[in-house]
């Protein structure tokens, strides 16, 4: 509900809802913190989620992992310019509820003085989104990490963000059905978390299980390093999630809190359940819990309260913890870094509370009030639930299809054995992580 | 000559090196090395998941002594490195021929 | 005097000064910079201290270092959610010389709409100061690094947060007693340098000295770590005290200036004295005397103009050096990581020379004025000395009996002698920081 | 033509030009965005560069770099502060095409209420050109690394701040001739990356190669450490570009987004030609593309469109690209970190594109239109002409000039050749970078 | 008793070990080496420029051993470490005088 | 056949590699280790304080030659690792009894 502008052939048309009004004229103040929250953005996948993944496999393959964030980056970028942020943000006719138009083909009808929302010029307002694009597929390369080919990667993503990325951002944000209906998807439970984790999770299964998993200890090579990107990620998300409100507001504010409040739960949980759990409270874990927060309270963000914000990050981190067990202990899926358990289920999970605890009657717990479609708790409950579902399937079946799709084109999306055991560093970019 | 090559736990080091000073041997040569063995490393936590690491932290030390030094250096060492749990370490001797200190071309028991 | 607002259950009123008014309707451009200051003093934090830090201890305790940087981060957010921020800026009635009131227990009556000072939202304002809260304690991590217990660390500094912290930054900050006698403490000489420097310095004394110090060499593992975080700190740091204006003003602009302009003067100070002394300038000196010239700074940042802030730098450098060297050469105290030299000695040399530096009467050195209720310099200056003078013994005589408690709670805040030499990473969280 | 101030004894008097108009009012928006890209930009050298160029030279000199990055940052804020500023963007009166005048020194006359340029504060408005100072000379590192003396370091950089950054930065931007002509430089193609690339290209050449160049590989130490770098490079050239409009606006945002374009097609660019001519794709190929497009851009990232971005950023991957084969292959030029191939050129190349491209008249590639004195591209393209000509010539004679007078004050610029094998951070800087 | 010293490609240490552990060969000291032989590294590309580099990173084992284990260890170890390509190692014996174990004083063959 | 083994300065390795191919030494095991000797590391400062660190890093050679060989290569690892100044380094000769190419299992002479 957050994004309300559906954008007709560069002229701004409100779809819905009473938050942000278009406005015509420039609000500095807004426009400051768009701009501050797109370079936030960024920098949650560049250098934040290439050091967090990074440090997380093992030395032979950082610099693939660097890499493939710098690929997709780039790659996601000028289809975002070409023709995605048009399929996703303007109104795509009779077919609107399914996808945009091709009014912004090449950004083209956007000039300086073209506004967006909330006195932000449009053309800043599709930067921002286009940073979106860019983390979640760059989120999908922890359930492939340590054994896919570069140039398959390439593909799989540029398929993925046209085929998974760009619909969904249309039904949630773009005026597609699912926001006609009234989803509460702040800043991207569904068009961001439930995607990457799921793709994840398909692609972890499709492409099998890292050499020696789950016998072997594939230990994080440098815990530092995925601190570092940690504490990066944590401070880009105020740009991610404070941002969506669109403007520098009470809502971004609040936005802001809550954020920061389940991520400190999220983190806190994990690590106690760790100490009483194995005795000793890691790093990793701490990390995790909070990178579970954030993920969790993303779609969220814009309907709960302190109080609520509390219950998501409590939740995120007994949940999460348990499916991270539950599906590479349980079940030995190598989702390699942990994507699904920790985003694909930490957007589900946010996407329902935030239907809950949006709810401004439960005391100390309310939230900021339902989409005004949605007249009681059920009735949002059961939008979000639909929203659950819609992104999960769908996303499951075309990534499915796109990864088919790149096999076919591209060879298999696997390296060699003996490939994988050399690392991907030297053998596919012939560079070394460290020469200490 | 003989060549004394003792893999030890890292942290017992500097008393290692201390008792070997004592004995009269003050020079040596140390690396830093993985060691297999009955000891098996500390169990490793992954988000949930415990792995046992099966290498252990070690340092190797090499230092070159006469042969009558022999006995007293095995002794420093095993009294300074010895914890009396598993992973202590190993000591190995072996003949060496020949030594020469580069810098004056003194050579055998002079450049030791 | 920056934050002249207590606030009274979820209204705003001004206990004195002219400078910045509350007022009711929205500033979007001074929220837009308040949310950037946020994210910049969390930054400071996360990753920031946690690699300046991280990179001066040996390489088996580079993960405690970071693992309590987060914790900390994690738990006093939560306690400043449920209670500490209301403790510390809103009204305590009759007790409000000494401790605010309960008005905002669990941020309650904030809404998205509730104003705080300057037309930033109130929850906006609240979290800006929990980033305050969060780094003071961090800070303190650095005279009893490499040998505390986790769980030791972690009752201890909720318990210092809650004793110390949230009194003191009432008394400055929340209507308390210094501020109502005009102490100028602009971003936090008093409330975050001094507190965190002499916490540092009891719990280094109490703690006792590192296993071979001062006999043995403990380098930094990691310089390009520390390097890292210094630079993290300085850029965050114009959040910390130009986001101190509360507002995108001149206010905030001039205090950006000279606390730049302080670091750089702080940093060649620290320079030039190592190379004379010792005949070469060291990495780890120049960013030592940066960080110095950044604490002393901070109280003056509103008070010292650019010429002034050229002699905070300089006397910054000269004083922490001679400090540092007084306490690990001479004294031999181990405060591992120079925490009270550094950041105690700055606060407290701060703090008095913005006494003297804001007199507008000094020429090119002149600075923004005393506080209103002060008529000359020489007011201004006692003011200030009893504003250092209760600090330091209130938090000297506080720290020490928390420590005792904790003690009492936890067992012994050391880890044994085995366990201080095989580090901390492995034996309290399982973890080595690096597999290369 | 973005700065148009001229700013005389305090008060501000426009130059030239219709976009930014001076104006009393403080516009907290723009202000805020000011502040922020402040802090981008300091953010670029400390710790961006300073990592990016850190990773890529060997172990043993990992710290020389980092202490010549923050020494820079030191001494060069002092120098602004004490005179530059003044020089660059004050009225010179009867001297004004060529330098300005002595009205700023040491920032007097500035206060809290003194306003710059669109409500923002003048100091924040020298505070911001400051870190535009700070970064040019710290980007020459990159020619004379892992061989200097750090004395004479320093002095290179003290006298060439003064005597090319700010001459050129006068015309440029502060009025001077080539501002008066009409040259269109945005951010700084001539100002900042002709002049670094060509003082770098003529200190490698006058200094001489490392030893054992060009035959013994000198690969980059940690290129972990440059990635990260890369990523904080791209973000903060947010702050660089967008905040150059000088305001948080249309103009702002379309900086932004052709900044990104350009920046995401030179990564790709190179990416794709490497993986061509050589069979892999790197890392290091993929920041290089991304920077070369990121300081190519610069000069433009005010005058071109979206569809001119791409066209920019696919040049400069291009053209960058065979330069750097050219200069360090085929003429052997030890340029040890290719500071000529990417910035000299790239700011060639972007600064005559700029001139094309601004034409409004070009289809989907029109750019924002030509300096209003200007009439047509052809008049434009010589404007653009004189510009690097003019920059090229005179920074190539006095860094020649300066080195010689460095040499002559502070003996050889260059260590001795064991010095040189053994490593500047255990030599210069009693250090290691890692003890792991 | 004798030491045999081994030097393979990273990557087969899993095998060698698994395989020395078949012929009762428990212990060994492994330590990351660079080697230089007939096997050249791999050609580096640094902004279009290629480079070679002349050493290739390999492990060394050390493993001390009775010498009637000898043969049966160097065979297992040429079986699990070879790929038949260039670079696939080294292995040398040398004589092996005393052995102690840290933690027992136990000596020689009961040292192993 | 012998085993040489040669602590010397980092910095003379590509040096004393090149002198040790003129002798027809092409094959060598490299190792960064740490030298504990006469000369003492370089003084460290920390914020003000210094401090002698005791070790200096050193480079360890491990080259297998053939008896008839090893006057010649310790010849030249001495000339080219040879400063003159304290902590030029050592080198030490040891039998070797056996060696074997993995690649081809050759053995002895041919496998050297
Ligand atoms: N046969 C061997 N050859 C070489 N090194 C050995 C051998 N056995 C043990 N070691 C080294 O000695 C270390 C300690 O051995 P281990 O069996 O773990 O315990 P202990 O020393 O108490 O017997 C090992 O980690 C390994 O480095
Ligand atoms: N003479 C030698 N002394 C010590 N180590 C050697 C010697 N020759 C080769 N090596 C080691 O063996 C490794 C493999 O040798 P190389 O000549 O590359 O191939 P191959 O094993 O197939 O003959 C080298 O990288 C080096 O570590
Ligand atoms: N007895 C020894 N055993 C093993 N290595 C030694 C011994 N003595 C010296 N070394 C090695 O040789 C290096 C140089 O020795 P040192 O006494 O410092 O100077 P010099 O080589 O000039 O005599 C030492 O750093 C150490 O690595």
């Amino acid at each position: 509900m957050k994004r309300l502008s559906t954008l007709v052939l560069g002229c701004l048309v409100l779809a819905a809802g009473p938050v942000h009004a278009a406005t015509a004229a420039l609000d500095t103040g807004n426009t400051a913190w768009m701009l501050t929250s797109t370079a936030l953005v960024l920098f949650m996948t560049l250098p934040g989620l290439a050091l967090f993944y990074g440090g997380l496999v093992r030395t032979r393959n950082v610099l693939s992992i660097l890499m493939q964030c710098f690929a997709i980056t780039a790659v996601v970028s000028l289809m975002w310019l070409i023709g995605l942020y048009s399929l996703a943000f303007t109104s795509g006719g009779a077919w609107n509820a399914l996808l945009g138009g091709g009014g912004r083909i090449l950004f083209s009808g956007m000039g300086r003085a073209t506004m967006g929302p909330n006195g932000v010029p449009e053309v800043l307002f599709a930067m921002y989104q286009m940073t979106f694009a860019i983390i979640t597929p760059a989120l999908i390369i922890g359930g492939y990490a340590e054994r896919v080919r570069f140039s398959s990667m390439l593909v799989f993503s540029v398929l993925w963000t046209a085929l998974v990325y760009t619909p969904v951002c249309h039904w949630v944000w773009g005026g597609g059905f699912l926001q006609q209906k009234g989803l509460l998807d702040y800043a991207g439970g569904t068009v961001v978390h439930i995607t990457a984790g799921v793709a994840s999770l398909v692609a972890a299964l499709t492409l099998g299980a890292r050499k020696g998993f789950p016998r072997q200890s594939m230990a994080p090579h440098n815990m530092t390093m995925t601190v570092t990107g940690a504490g990066m990620l944590w401070v880009g998300w105020f740009g991610f999630n404070a941002g969506s409100a669109l403007a520098a507001d009470g809502a971004a504010s609040m936005a802001l809190a809550v954020t920061h409040i389940s991520a400190a739960t999220g983190a806190l949980t994990w690590m106690f359940l760790e100490w009483w759990r194995f005795g000793k409270p890691s790093v990793l874990g701490i990390v995790t819990g909070m990178v579970a927060g954030l993920g969790t309270i993303t779609p969220a963000a814009g309907s709960v309260g302190p109080g609520g914000a509390l219950l998501v990050g409590l939740s995120a981190g007994v949940v999460c913890f348990l499916m991270t067990q539950l599906i590479k202990r349980v079940w030995a899926i190598d989702d390699s870094l942990d994507v699904f358990p920790v985003h694909g289920v930490g957007g589900v999970l946010g996407t329902l509370m935030a239907g809950l605890l949006c709810s401004p009657s439960l005391g100390v717990f309310s939230g900021m009030g339902m989409a005004s479609q949605n007249h009681s708790i059920v009735e949002q409950l059961s939008v979000q639930l639909q929203g659950v579902g819609v992104t999960l399937a769908y996303t499951a079946v075309i990534t499915w299809v796109v990864i088919k799709a790149t096999s076919w084109l591209t060879g298999p999306m696997r390296v060699q054995g003996d490939q994988e055991t050399e690392g991907l560093d030297l053998v596919l970019h012939e560079e070394r992580g460290y020469d200490l | 000559m003989k060549m004394v090559i003792a893999i030890i736990k890292p942290f017992k080091l500097d008393e290692v090196r201390e008792a070997l000073a004592e004995v009269g041997v003050t020079g040596m040569t140390v690396c830093e090395v993985k060691g297999f063995g009955r000891q098996k490393g500390h169990t490793e936590l992954y988000r949930g998941a415990e792995y046992v690491v099966d290498f252990v932290p070690k340092v190797r030390l090499e230092v070159a002594l006469q042969a009558t030094q022999v006995d007293q250096a095995v002794e420093a060492i095993s009294r300074a490195a010895g914890t009396g749990k598993i992973g202590d370490g190993k000591i190995f001797v072996m003949n060496l021929e020949h030594v020469v200190r580069i810098r004056t071309g003194e050579t055998d028991r002079d450049a030791l």
